[in-house]
């Protein structure tokens, strides 16, 4: 469930309609609206997670290279692959 | 794209499955919990790589899958309403109410709408202000706020003819629902990355403590997966039972507050019942009194009569990791995406639709 | 596409339900709009149907086009007639040759619409060398349409060197695609109400008979099989001819070509490009000896050169389309259930 | 028409717009109900066109059937469209031999009713012995159509006897109708909404193929010119002959055949029968010196028991129609200039 | 059909030319009032075969000619109003407005509808509560009956969603307007059959003998018209001026009085504008005080712009029988029934139109 | 303008939606509903002019004949015809 990607935030709007914090979000170059207001430190080209048109956490970009060198920090893996059929 | 092809990599997917073979030992039993993590899992062709003492069962975290036939009635009776238009997410309309879906009430002639945000239902509203606009407000935690805003957008803008159709509900109350049931064979957590963005972590370590069992909070890409389900083989095989988070990047301990600020606005928890589960306590969000007149079940008097769930369907004990969908009688015969007799069959994140449309080769023989 | 032919002038500025009578309004609308700007040897005879010497093997084919907007980005339901009866005529071996017209207008349709598609068909049929040489237009109420609805019919001579059959489908064959998927399923997508999205993406709606001609002399029967994948996507064509051959198609995902904004796309709304609308490309079964000479050819024409050989046919999982993943696991393919619906939650 | 044979089992009782997706309930209706009960053995090439060889002088012809409502006194669009065609390419000369098929389903169209509009489909191409080669099915939303839109094209073989060519048309060529006018108009009026009335009136829609066919055997090019006066009436396909041929049409009102209660309604409504379509009957303007032997023949079959010589062309009032009225004057029968609107005050 | 066709004998119908040639000595103008009367003649080719002395000019009597383009653009904009259903007769639909008709206002979204009668319009009203349903009531004496009783029933059946927008207009002062015109030339007039039918003959009696004409109310098929131009014509060679009867089948001297009842339950007489001629006091018909909410005028609150009537068009001059339509000069070319410049041309009725349709072979020269 | 016909009258309901009379009238065979509250005393078989779906007078048989005599009243008018293009 709850299909959400990330993507960088182009530009910024003060508003949305009058009440709320809108923004323009990129995705691999198509943009969408999207409703800024839970991420208002949020700034231009951070990337947030966005679910049906609410951006609802700015990814951590040191956590996300964290993640990806997971396995370095773990002795054993550093030889071997796995044979994939 | 960044942040989701890097997740997409072969060679590092090869390596963690290559730790994963190396450090299993034991038979273990995980569920993903989120629909989401299914769809990819299936779709990936990740299954049929993974070590054969892990067994995968998919979690009841697709909201399409849960929402109960009595609501599905409640929202295809909305829709028949004269200059009410009911929007939904796309995948909502395929759902079997007790006689129809909104796919067919629609061919019908009910005014159904498929929008990508409850936001854009507001704006709806404001353009047809003769009309009673009604949002399908369904998900999990994550979509609450989405949700939530739409109605205090509403309110802000003095709209008198917008209202939310709820089904929302909540995953730690299913979670326990299925660790309590005398059957469950579970071993491990892959909880919802997602749903953790808004909620934090806090809510999962009384249940990793009260039931001695890993959580692991993971994303959605295929090295996200992998790595959640080697941290807690990882757990497993060393007899721990911790809460971690695999999916860092996005979620954080305490979550996003002002969401859930704007969650607890709107909404207040209340029971529901879920497709296939039956009622659990504490287990939803309801509009809450100050909002009431967005809420669509008060504001059109709904009353539908009790409908009983299709016996047939054993989604249930899917949902809660008891069976496989090939294990359902109906599955692929009686059951099929484009008749589903349950609601797992419906969506592509159900777990049975997820079989069959993706089902890898090996499994492919029962579909 | 904007055009500088001026609109020929009319007492009306928009279609009227007497336009559509069968009187002098039909009868004016069809002289100075339709015949002159697609006029013809052949459809200039105004009967009710065109005459025309013909011999060898034909093929016939007929498709209606109900595109919502009409006018999209990248093209409109004109050009997307014109192209998608051409292309059919050219899927099945054949050089097209005559097209029908028919036109569905709802009343209200402005006239300078009309003309901006007439024009356009005038365009495309020009760019494929076909002839329009039949029609029919009918004007029905206010809401019993959609602005316009399209049908072309054609027949085209079966190349001397074609034989497109399924059953002609052997294992080892290679799969191609011509070009990047889901383009114009996306473009459309881009524009429709509830979901829209900014991007630069636009339909890729073009004739494909030449390349296709061009192929048929080279490869003559090497070719097995053609099919323009539109509605329900490359899964649903794979599908079909697994079905029919009950031979086994195996796909790889890292071959298929499809452009990144089409990708961020499907990701956003959670839809799957291997079921998304094509217009301007097609799927070609062919003889693995001549694959990559096959290949080479369409990567120089200027309609193929995205394509790539995507996969091969198999004796394994007969009937079954399987598609190898990014990261190396295998998944079935299997046919779209309905209508795809964006996948949020 | 209702028929016995049973409808197929589906799991809905109505299209959906998924039956149009391309997908598996496009495939399923496509496999379960239009193959199956239209199939011949070159429909079931289920490619996206029909092949077939084809030698000869051909004539192609199209139309959108937009009728409403669809199933209506005396019929239904499906067998309407049909008998269009195949009268259109009988009027051209031609024996019609193969026809396309495509449909624009509005959702929510009943199953049963759009089998019963099938049935009558593959009845009326068994009748006029044409063959349902390729089609094409399309699915739009709730209030973007009208139920059923039908579009059929079709080829056919023009008769070797044949040479229908406005042209040809010289004074003193007789002008013939085959049947009573204004029939389909008034049946269609009957049930049309705000107009209604109650009658006995039914469409006389029929395929003339065989009639024609029968009729170029014996006059061949002493039949000059041929056309069944569908939309626009008599009146708009004598104006528009008279266009064409810069000749004179001189026709006899105590001549023209049609049913009283047709009559009637006319009267009620203020409708002048002249401009209301037809459907089961032709015009056939042949030499002078074959007419009374055409009109026997024509008398004798079944198409044409009404048939009667309503006027002769001559070098009088050239590119005008003119009516000699009941009691002897003279008026000009003009073209229509919208759609015939209820002259009621 | 009986009482239709015997008056379409052709037998008869040369007795009665032959009678009409023997007798016509003198040059005479006669004006049919009605817009049926003039469509009959020219359908049935009668006026060429008239004696030449005998001129027959065509009168106002067709509403479409004489609905001003101020009502015109009433209705019009009523029927693009949101939730109005404008119904009419279909011949108004191509009547122009200042800047366009009701056609082409449907065709661009306005929900028109042509109905055969008004009180389907009624019936119309009671299926469509939510929709405001407006009845375009033109007409002259004849149709006004059927318009009040609408009114009645909406009334009696407590609907306040029905309406009519009122042009209805009256026979005898527009013919008293010709007859003071300085240059008429009309000698005797044919009054319309249907108009006395409701009416009687009562009111033309006052006329007859003010200004010396003779009037002979006729029906309107070929046998009629001749009859009714014969007994014309032997008053004029006899220098008579009474109100005669051809069509004494349909009318009688006092007319329907109860339908005469049901127009003066619902209107009143007041000044009308007539397209063409311009205001003629106590010309037509409005709703009633009592009836107030059924007059779509007030209901709606009109009051557009005035709008001046298109200058080129000499409508009038050829409704009041000053000039035959070949006579103006956009006859033909800027004037045709697919693009009228002036009412005359809309309807089949109208002069300009029936001669444009029928007109015989020696004046098609000018079409 | 005013176009109206006669039929002939072959069935009389009460009431026209509880409110009118109406009743069905035949044209050459074909027939419609048609309100007859203007003309009460109309019977079944009676001739009535209908306009926009209201009878607005019974035809009158004995004029309707007259009509048709009229010339043979006429003394002048007994042999010769006139000679018609
Ligand atoms: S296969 Fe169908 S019936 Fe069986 S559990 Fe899944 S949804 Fe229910
Ligand atoms: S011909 Fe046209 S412009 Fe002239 S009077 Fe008639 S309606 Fe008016
Ligand atoms: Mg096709
Ligand atoms: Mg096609
Ligand atoms: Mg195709
Ligand atoms: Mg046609
Ligand atoms: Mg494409
Ligand atoms: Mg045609
Ligand atoms: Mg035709
Ligand atoms: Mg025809
Ligand atoms: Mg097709
Ligand atoms: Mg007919």
């Amino acid at each position: 469930m709850c299909l959400a990607i990330p993507g960088k935030i182009i530009s910024i709007a003060g508003q949305y309609d009058g009440v709320f914090r809108i923004g323009k979000v990129a995705f691999y170059g198509i943009m969408k609206e999207v409703n800024l207001c839970m991420v208002p430190e949020a700034v231009i080209g951070d990337y947030v997670l966005v679910h049906v048109g609410v951006a609802i956490s700015i990814v951590d970009e040191q956590e996300a290279l964290l993640t990806l060198e997971y396995l370095e920090k773990m002795d054993e893996a550093k030889e071997l692959k796995f044979p994939v059929t | 794209m960044k942040h989701l092809s890097e997740y997409r990599d072969p060679g590092l997917v090869q390596q963690y499955l290559y730790e994963l073979h190396r450090i299993t030992q034991g038979s273990w039993t995980l569920m993903e919990i989120c629909g989401g993590q299914t769809h990819s899992l299936v779709k990936n062709g990740i299954l049929d790589m993974l070590p054969p003492g892990i067994t995968m069962v998919h979690g009841p975290g697709c909201p399409v899958c849960v929402t109960p036939v009595s609501v599905i009635d409640e929202a295809i009776y909305l829709a028949q309403q004269p200059g009410v238009i009911l929007c939904s997410f796309g995948d909502m309309l395929r759902v079997p109410g007790s006689s129809t879906n909104l796919l067919e009430a629609k061919a019908k002639g009910a005014d159904v709408r498929i929008l990508y945000s409850p936001l854009e239902a507001v704006q709806l509203a404001v353009a047809n202000p003769s009309k009673e606009v009604v949002f399908f407000a369904v998900g999990f935690e994550t979509t609450a706020p989405a949700n939530a805003l739409s109605v205090i957008q509403a309110h802000k803008l003095n709209l008198s003819n917008y209202s939310i159709l709820t089904s929302h509900v909540l995953v730690p109350p299913a979670m326990e629902a299925i660790l309590q049931d005398q059957e469950n064979t579970i071993d491990a957590f892959l909880a919802a990355g997602h749903v953790c963005a808004i909620m934090g972590m806090e809510e999962y370590y009384p249940i990793a403590e009260k039931y001695k069992i890993p959580i692991v909070i993971t994303g959605f890409e295929p090295v996200d997966l992998l790595q959640g389900i080697l941290m807690a083989v990882q757990q497993l095989e060393n007899g721990e039972y911790q809460v971690q988070n695999q999916y860092a990047r996005a979620v954080n301990r305490q979550g996003n507050i002002l969401a859930k600020e704007t969650i607890h606005e709107v909404f207040e928890i209340s029971d529901r019942t879920w497709r296939g589960i039956g009622n659990i306590p504490c287990s939803g969000y309801e509009v809450t009194e100050m909002y009431r007149k967005y809420n669509s079940r008060l504001k059109f008097d709904l009353n539908l009569p009790y409908v009983a769930e299709n016996k047939e369907c054993i989604s249930g004990a899917i949902m809660k990791g008891l069976k496989k969908p090939f294990q359902c009688p109906n599955f692929g015969n009686k059951c099929k995406p484009e008749n589903p007799l349950g609601a797992p069959m419906v969506s592509s994140e159900g777990a049975c639709a997820a079989y069959y449309h993706y089902a890898s080769t090996q499994v492919s023989q029962y579909s | 596409m904007k055009t500088s032919c001026p609109l020929p002038k009319f007492d009306f500025d928009v279609i009227t339900l007497g336009h559509g009578g069968g009187g002098l309004l039909t009868h004016r609308l069809l002289q100075n709009g339709v015949f002159d700007i697609l006029g013809n040897d052949l459809l200039d005879q105004q009967h009710d149907g065109a005459s025309f010497p013909l011999s060898g093997n034909v093929a016939f084919s007929t498709d209606s086009y109900v595109i919502s907007p009409f006018i999209f980005p990248g093209g409109n339901i004109g050009e997307l007639a014109v192209n998608g009866t051409v292309n059919d005529l050219a899927m099945c071996g054949a050089i097209p040759k005559y097209l029908s017209l028919s036109f569905i207008i709802e009343e209200g349709l402005s006239m300078s619409d009309f003309f901006q598609v007439l024009l356009s068909i005038k365009q495309a049929a020009h760019k494929a060398e076909v002839k329009i040489v039949t029609g029919d237009t009918k004007v029905v109420e206010q809401g019993k349409g959609d602005k316009l609805f399209i049908n072309t019919s054609g027949i085209g001579i079966i190349h001397p060197g074609a034989s497109i059959h399924h059953k002609r489908i052997k294992p080892g064959d290679q799969i191609i695609v011509s070009g990047c998927i889901a383009t114009h399923g996306i473009a459309i997508m881009s524009v429709r109400k509830g979901l829209e999205f900014e991007t630069t993406i636009v339909s890729d709606t073009v004739n494909l008979n030449h390349t296709i001609t061009g192929l048929l002399d080279r490869f003559g029967n090497d070719i097995k099989f053609l099919r323009d994948p539109t509605r329900g996507g490359i899964a649903s064509v794979l599908n079909e001819v697994a079905e029919l051959t009950r031979l086994g198609f195996s796909i790889d995902q890292n071959n298929l070509p499809i452009m990144e904004q089409v990708e961020g796309a499907c990701e956003m709304l959670g839809l799957d490009p291997l079921y998304v609308a094509n217009e301007g490309i097609f799927i070609a079964i062919v003889n693995r000896n001549v694959a990559t000479d096959f290949l080479a050819q369409l990567n120089a024409d200027s309609n193929g050169t995205e394509a790539a050989i995507i996969g091969e046919v198999t004796l394994d999982h007969p009937g079954k389309v399987v598609m190898k993943s990014r990261i190396g696991g295998k998944r079935v393919v299997n046919f779209l259930t309905g209508d795809q619906l964006p996948r949020i939650c």
